[in-house]
């Protein structure tokens, strides 16, 4: 028997969830142009220039499509998006998390960069063609390292579930003060770089060299959705590094504190990504562009054998 | 069931042979059709004389009035009765392939009826001497049929067989010659009874002679060196014969030499030895080949190392195994020399050619279900359950290569265009003899028992 | 009944093949032909403790079944193993024949014979009870599979292909031998292995026999060749249907024949057999390579084929961790590989039915002018590429869950590398093939095309949403070595280590598309050519003759990297051992001088170490 | 929300994040960095340098225009999308500024494209630049900037106009006939 108003209160906190991850993604890109701004000694536009910038994409008075599978981009952007928010444990709160682990949070996070990729092709611009290419090369690059730490982690916490892991720091202590650890943080944070696709390997877009790449063709709502799908991940990325290595943002437990430890826990999560957003600001703010062999070289050569470091760690620390 | 005179299957062909230039005279057309009817009925004969020895046991059969051990005396073993079958069951299959063929040369069939006599002699045969000669009247046949392309390579090859064919002879005699010095007997009983009389030096030597001399006809390492040049020389279907029958009847009487009739320390080793060796070179050899008909005389080479191999074993599922060989290097090296005349671009287009070709290909390779599987099967079960591991391996090794070369074989064949110059006999015989094949594939258990009966009767001292 | 089937098999192979100049007469007998192994599947179906309706099982088959072959006996009978793999096969095998009576204009009965010929012998080895049929009929399978390749007629095709065939069959002979010698007898069940080291060489001989039909690396030269110059149905069904084989005689001879515990008797390491383990790392290197091979082609079949080798890594990685988890993920891959890699064969098939191209960089745009084939090949790409939304993650997903269970922490990156090398390649056959601009102004594939490819999408689908029916396959399989199956509800799959939810992904994204649906239904949208193109201000038109699809050389600087290291490697290693025959072949022709004189010296020089060893004597 | 509001929404957010696409013939690149940069910093109302005209809602087209240069023009307007706005930039796009005379340079862009906002000078500085950005602002808040919508109303003329200069006809070119009663 379903409980309907358990199951109805949960789809409204699913939808409260994530428009408010929306929200926070809107917000974020607002900071970060502020931020940037001012690393760069501009004023620098209003905190909440994302709000009115994905507001005008959605009022534009027409919209150009390249047929059908181009709007497939638009939709399966955002709903994959919000799809992966969903199964991540937000402040030690798994929705759906609990349903799922941390390979499928993986994969769910290619759906929108596989629908985001569709809509690239069938607009039939090379320039999206290669952009897109780039984009895949760099997410090559950059999940090598990343799966090194995640299942080093995986393999020490022994299980695969995010909810878990978080669960678990929330018990003893944050991964990142444990000092193989403190370092997979560091190699994740470079992975994170390009996850974000913030410099130097915001490679895919490069509006210097291929004119936003996969976007050159997106405008109007198309783009707004792809302005959404992209703000949305910095939160989604984000969060994921935090699981990971802070714990989740998670410091009293609810057990004792009740609706109080929701708030505190919630708070310092939000803290906590935008920390780790605004380092990967910093290093966005001064460096240039790699090209995309150069991006592939450092990733699988020194971050992955940083990683690899870590594995043999783990390799010789746990014994079955 | 009526019973036959074995003498027949021999006396028979060879009398008609000397006909066909009567016939000629008559009728310039009717050779053909004359020398296949002749080949059909020796069929006949050879199948009755087959049954009657699977059930009646080995056929002894005196000629010419002296009683044994002075006269000739014909013994129709069950190894023997197989072989017979199988030669006159394919040469006149193989002979099907003439009617195509624009020249009407009498003396062609003169001496493929010849040839086909005279190699059922030396399968059918009781007695020593009478085995030379046939062996003779085959090579003499063979010289004949090798040259009958008159090309120079045709000649070529005809001369090196007979330089190195009379070579075999005289040694074959010197090893008759020893026996009979010793034990004033040629009869292959009288032989096999009293050889424990004669010393063993002069018994190895003996020994020696024979294989030296019966090797050339068997086409045994280092002695065949006229095959490659006879068989790229020789036209399609003497190549076909010769694959079929004179090799066949030359493997019998080495395996007749190891089992009964001189059985020395150390003869199964040698066998053994050169049976590898033969199998080795003549697979590497093939390897490197571009002439087709070359390339498959190299792979007959081989194929006789492997019976000779799987004889070596003395034991009986070895000996099954190499009847199964011999069975399947008949049919199917016959069939292939005889599917690859003009073998170009686009043979494998037209499938009466390409499925023959193919199940040939795979039965020489030893894919089931074809009876050079069989072949293998028995033989390596038999050496696993001996323990022969290197065996194994060297044998696992040649079909392996056997695989490379026979693949390029066949991508040969592949092409856009249609083949030409097959004609419908050649496609008639080959069809036939693919069919063949897959009966007996299908069917072993047919050959098995009489196979088994074969092998009991040779390990235990008979024909 | 199996008595009839394969006499109507033999038969419908003559009959066929006689029909060579009838194609759609031939295509039609086989497909009625080709349905029995399927009806066999159903009435088996008690074997997997499936009740079916009795209208199903209108053919009512033995379970066992014995001929005498004089020296030997045939003996088949249907087991849990056999029966999931000719599920795979028998369901395959209709659709791709189906397939094929369109897709062929003119002489098409040796196809259609040689077809019926692979799938009986498979039928044959799925049910064999002893290592006498299952050789017979694997090689019965194996040469049919050579008669197809010839009708490709490519050189380096025929020539890999025989010449690895014959390895594999010699390295599986020989295993079988050795097993023989062991034991005195080919039944499996009579067998009683112990842990020796000749039980040892001979599983590792079998093992490494059936990778070369599994295409496990550096068996899988001759996988790119055959899947690159053959005619498309019999690929699909190759890649699909029959490399499942060589795993099927994997997961036979080692958890059937051997079983878990003597091979854990070798060595473990951490739990894990060391033979699994070697397997498991063939695996993902296989996987890897694989994956980063099949980037860098340009011929869509070839970037197929070298896909499947490293997907069927998957498989083996599976095989080798040997936990249930993992045995039912490499099943579970098995099966998804089935559907998915035939639907994309038989879709390149389709666009070149229609196009006469199998070049990527030479297509382009038939998404919007075959748009069911277009979606038939992007599910089977989402499965391909593990994406959840079709049955294809939940196998990887088991694989990745098994291999942490077991704590493998260098396999694992590997595996999930080769996933997302997967989204590269995947993207270069959409944005190639389907996307970007049309170039080809051409109808829809026909319908008797692409109803085997929406059949076949099917089960992906239907496993996506209930992994759980799956895992209730798998039971009597792992039962049989004395394995439980994971627990499962119809939705549900739990491990030790973490819970995959099916519904929940399902209804979320499904509710996530809705929210998104409704932002895009905001605001009206004018369609546009699709060649209206943001170029710097170039208008496209002036420059026709400039292809604006970038699909040429199209991971370049991803080739620039790893090309050095994958040029050729595992052919070229091939290559050499074939020169080093060819050397000793050389040498041995040399022998053959041609000159009598030499002949004559060499029947002297025999004599002469006869007359010596006489001397000796 | 009616439709009134909904404009006047869409309107709000249109003059808040304006993104630009920038047409450099030549002129203007000097200009035009220290507008973006930290001096003059336009990205304080919101604005930004776009990459391509389908992302974009300004046009700036800089300085003079050859008829080849034209077509690429036409091009990039058609492809934005409505609501849009352009900015003539420099003497050139008003009269043909130092090229009055020249035989193959257009001498008026509002014959070819509706321009809403004309920077005088050759060259204009930042300052300039930026008073014009502050102008289209207010006239997009009024409503006065409805280049695009003369666009559709009067596409047959302008077409024409194209249509002159592309075959070199320079002289046939005529104003845009305005229709008053609207």
């Amino acid at each position: 028997m379903v409980n309907y108003i358990d199951l109805t209160i949960q789809i409204l906190v699913a939808i409260g969830v994530t428009a408010l991850g929306f929200a926070i993604g809107m917000l974020f890109n607002g900071i970060a142009r502020k931020i940037t701004a001012r690393i760069q000694n501009r004023v620098g536009p209003p905190i909440y220039q994302g709000y009115i910038d994905v507001l005008k994409l959605f009022t534009k008075k027409t919209n150009i499509s390249h047929g059908w599978i181009f709007d497939l981009a638009a939709l399966f952007s955002v709903a994959g998006i919000a799809l992966a928010f969903l199964f991540l444990p937000v402040a030690g709160v798994s929705l759906l998390s609990g349903e799922g682990d941390l390979f499928l949070i993986l994969y769910l996070l290619a759906i929108p960069a596989l629908g985001f990729a569709l809509g690239a092709g069938a607009s039939g611009n090379p320039n999206a063609a290669v952009g897109i290419m780039r984009a895949l090369m760099t997410m090559l690059a950059y999940e090598l390292p990343l799966v090194m730490v995640i299942i080093a982690m995986m393999v020490y916490y022994d299980t695969t579930s995010l909810a878990v892991i978080v669960q678990k720091q929330a018990n003893m202590h944050w991964a990142i003060f444990i000092p193989v650890f403190f370092i997979g943080a560091l190699v994740a944070d470079m992975a994170l770089q390009g996850m974000l696709m913030e410099k130097p390997f915001d490679i895919p877009i490069a509006p210097h060299e291929i004119a936003t790449g996969p976007m050159v063709e997106f405008g109007g709502k198309h783009l707004g959705a792809l302005m959404l799908y992209k703000m949305m991940g910095i939160v989604v990325e984000t969060t994921l590094f935090v699981d990971l290595f802070l714990g989740g943002g998670v410091i009293l437990s609810v057990s004792q504190f009740g609706w109080l430890a929701y708030v505190v826990n919630f708070i310092v999560w939000f803290l906590l990504i935008l920390f780790v957003f605004f380092i990967a600001l910093l290093i966005n703010a001064v460096f240039p562009r790699f090209r995309i062999e150069q991006a592939l070289k450092f990733y699988w050569k020194y971050d992955a054998l940083v990683g690899l470091l870590i594995l043999i760690w783990i390799f010789v620390g746990v014994t079955p | 069931m009526v019973s036959i005179p074995p003498v027949l299957l021999i006396a028979f062909p060879l009398f008609f042979a000397f006909l066909a230039p009567l016939i000629n005279m008559v009728s310039k057309k009717a050779v053909k059709p004359y020398t296949l009817f002749v080949l059909l009925l020796n069929t006949l004969f050879a199948s009755i004389i087959f049954l009657n020895v699977s059930s009646g046991g080995v056929i002894y059969e005196q000629l010419s009035g002296f009683y044994p051990p002075i006269g000739i005396l014909l013994s129709v073993g069950y190894l023997g009765a197989i072989l017979a079958l199988l030669i006159n069951l394919l040469s006149p299959i193989v002979y099907i392939s003439y009617f195509g063929d624009a020249k009407n040369s009498v003396k062609f069939s003169m001496l493929y009826m010849l040839v086909t006599a005279s190699s059922t002699g030396i399968v059918i045969t009781g007695d020593l001497f009478n085995m030379f000669v046939f062996f003779e009247i085959t090579a003499v046949g063979s010289y004949g049929l090798v040259a009958s392309m008159r090309t120079k390579k045709a000649f070529e090859g005809a001369f090196k067989y007979i330089v190195l064919g009379s070579v075999g002879s005289a040694f074959i005699l010197l090893g008759i010659a020893t026996i009979y010095g010793y034990l004033k007997t040629l009869n292959f009983y009288d032989i096999a009874l009293r050889i424990s009389s004669m010393p063993p030096t002069a018994r190895l030597m003996a020994f020696i002679f024979l294989i030296i001399g019966i090797g050339v006809e068997a086409e045994i390492f280092p002695l065949n060196g006229w095959v490659p040049d006879a068989y790229e020389g020789s036209s399609h279907r003497v190549a076909s014969f010769l694959s079929l029958g004179p090799s066949k009847a030359g493997i019998y009487a080495i395996a007749r030499l190891l089992f009964t009739l001189i059985p020395i320390m150390g003869g199964f080793e040698l066998a053994l030895l050169l049976g590898l060796l033969t199998l080795i070179i003549g697979e590497l050899a093939a390897l490197k080949q571009k002439e087709i008909k070359r390339m498959l005389a190299y792979s007959s080479i081989g194929q006789m190392g492997l019976i000779l191999v799987a004889f070596s074993m003395d034991s009986r599922m070895a000996f099954v195994a190499a009847i199964f060989l011999m069975i399947s290097h008949a049919m199917a090296k016959s069939l292939l020399f005889l599917g690859t005349r003009n073998y170009t671009v686009g043979s494998l287009k037209n499938p009466f050619v390409s499925v023959p070709i193919f199940i040939g290909v795979l039965s020489i390779i030893g894919m089931p279900p074809f009876p050079g599987f069989w072949g293998k099967w028995y033989l390596m079960v038999d050496m696993a359950s001996q323990g022969f591991w290197t065996i194994i391996l060297l044998v696992i090794l040649a079909a392996i290569v056997e695989a490379v070369y026979y693949a390029r074989f066949l991508f040969k064949g592949t092409g856009t265009e249609k083949s030409e110059g097959i004609s419908k006999s050649e496609m008639t015989a080959i069809v036939i003899l693919a069919l063949l094949l897959v009966l007996v594939g299908l069917f072993p258990q047919y050959i098995y028992a009489p196979a088994v009966n074969a092998a009991s009767s040779f390990l235990g001292g008979g024909p | 009944m199996i008595t009839l089937t394969i006499a109507i098999f033999l038969m419908g192979v003559i009959v066929v093949g006689l029909l060579n100049k009838y194609p759609k007469t031939a295509g039609i007998i086989a497909f009625f032909v080709s349905l029995i192994p399927f009806f066999a599947l159903l009435s088996w179906s008690s074997v997997m403790n499936i009740t079916l309706p009795s209208y199903l099982q209108f053919l009512n088959f033995e379970t066992s079944w014995q001929y005498n072959l004089g020296p030997g006996t045939l003996i088949l009978q249907i087991t849990p193993l056999g029966w999931f793999f000719l599920l795979l096969l028998s369901s395959l095998f209709p659709m791709v024949i189906l397939f094929s009576i369109s897709y062929f204009r003119s002489n098409a009965g040796g196809f259609y014979a040689a077809m019926l010929l692979t799938m009986l012998g498979s039928f044959g080895i799925l049910l064999a009870q002893d290592m006498l049929t299952f050789y017979i009929f694997w090689e019965i399978m194996s040469w049919s599979i050579l008669a197809l390749v010839i009708r490709g007629g490519d050189r380096k095709a025929i020539v890999s292909y025989l010449s690895f065939g014959a390895l594999s069959a010699m390295l599986i002979l020989f295993g079988f031998m050795l097993l023989y010698f062991k034991t005195g007898t080919f039944v499996f069940a009579e067998m009683h292995l112990d842990a020796s080291n000749l039980v040892l060489a001979a599983i590792t001989l079998i093992v490494s026999g059936f990778a070369v039909k599994g295409a496990l690396m550096p068996m899988h030269v001759w996988a790119p060749h055959v899947y690159s110059k053959s005619e498309e149905p019999f690929v699909a069904f190759l890649s699909g249907g029959l490399s499942k084989l060589g795993y099927f005689g994997i997961m036979l001879f080692m958890y059937g024949v051997v079983g878990f515990s003597l091979l854990s008797s070798w060595g473990t390491f951490r739990g894990v057999p060391l033979f699994g383990y070697s397997l498991a790392v063939v695996g993902a290197f296989t996987a890897f390579a694989g994956t980063v091979l099949a980037v860098m082609q340009d011929d869509l079949r070839k970037l197929l084929a070298y896909s499947s080798i490293g997907q069927l890594g998957y498989i083996a990685i599976g095989l080798g961790i040997g936990t249930p988890l993992a045995l039912t993920g490499a099943l579970f891959q098995a099966l998804n590989h089935t559907f998915f890699k035939a639907v994309l064969f038989l879709a390149a098939g389709a666009v070149y039915y229609r196009t006469g191209k199998y070049k990527i960089s030479e297509l382009g745009g038939l998404g919007y002018k075959m748009p069911f084939t277009f979606l038939a090949s992007l599910f089977a790409i989402f499965a391909l590429a593990a994406i959840p939304i079709t049955s294809g993650f939940a196998a990887k997903w088991l694989l990745y869950e098994a291999a942490i269970e077991k704590k493998f922490l260098f396999v694992t990156p590997i595996m999930l590398i080769a996933g997302v090398g997967a989204f590269l390649y995947v993207y270069k056959i959409l944005y190639g093939v389907f996307l970007g601009e049309p170039r080809y102004n051409v109808k829809e594939a026909p319908l008797s095309q692409l109803v085997p490819m929406w059949i076949l999408v099917l089960p992906l689908i239907i496993f996506l949403i209930f992994p759980g029916w799956f895992v209730d396959l798998t039971a009597p399989i792992l039962q049989g070595y004395e394995m439980t199956a994971i627990p499962h509800t119809p939705y549900t799959i739990n491990t030790s280590l973490a819970k995959y939810n099916t519904l929940a992904v399902i209804f979320a994204f499904i509710g996530t598309l809705i929210f998104a649906f409704i932002l895009y239904l905001s605001k009206p949208q004018e369609k546009v050519d699709h060649m209206d193109n943001y170029l710097a201000g170039e208008p496209p038109e002036l420059y026709d003759y400039i292809s604006m699809h970038a699909s040429s050389k199209y991971y370049e600087p991803f080739e620039e990297v790893f090309y050095p290291y994958f040029k050729r490697g595992a052919e070229r290693m091939w290559e050499i051992i074939l020169a080093a025959g060819e050397v000793f072949g050389s040498g041995a022709r040399k022998i053959y001088t041609g000159i009598v004189g030499d002949y004559s010296i060499y029947i002297l020089l025999f004599f002469l170490i006869m007359v010596g060893w006489w001397l000796l004597w | 929300m009616n439709h009134e509001n909904w404009s006047k929404l869409a309107r709000i957010m249109s003059k808040r994040s304006l993104w630009m696409i920038h047409f450099c013939t030549g002129c203007g690149a000097m200009e035009m960095p220290p507008v973006m940069t930290s001096r003059y910093d336009m990205e304080r109302f919101g604005m930004h340098a776009m990459a391509t005209p389908r992302q974009a809602d300004v046009f700036l087209v800089t300085g003079y225009l050859a008829v080849k240069t034209l077509k690429r023009v036409v091009q990039v307007y058609e492809q934005m999308r409505d609501p849009k706005y352009v900015i003539g930039f420099g003497s050139c796009t008003i009269n043909g500024g130092m090229y009055w005379d020249s035989y193959n340079t257009i001498k008026d862009l509002s014959k070819y494209i509706p321009v809403d906002v004309y920077i005088a000078g050759c060259m204009p500085r930042p300052e300039a630049i930026m008073d014009s950005f502050l102008k289209l602002f207010d006239m997009i808040d009024k409503g006065e900037a409805i280049g695009w919508q003369k666009y559709h109303k009067y596409y047959d003329q302008y077409k024409r106009n194209q249509r002159m200069a592309f075959s070199y006809r320079l002289d046939e070119v005529k104003d845009i006939k305005e229709d008053d009663k609207e």
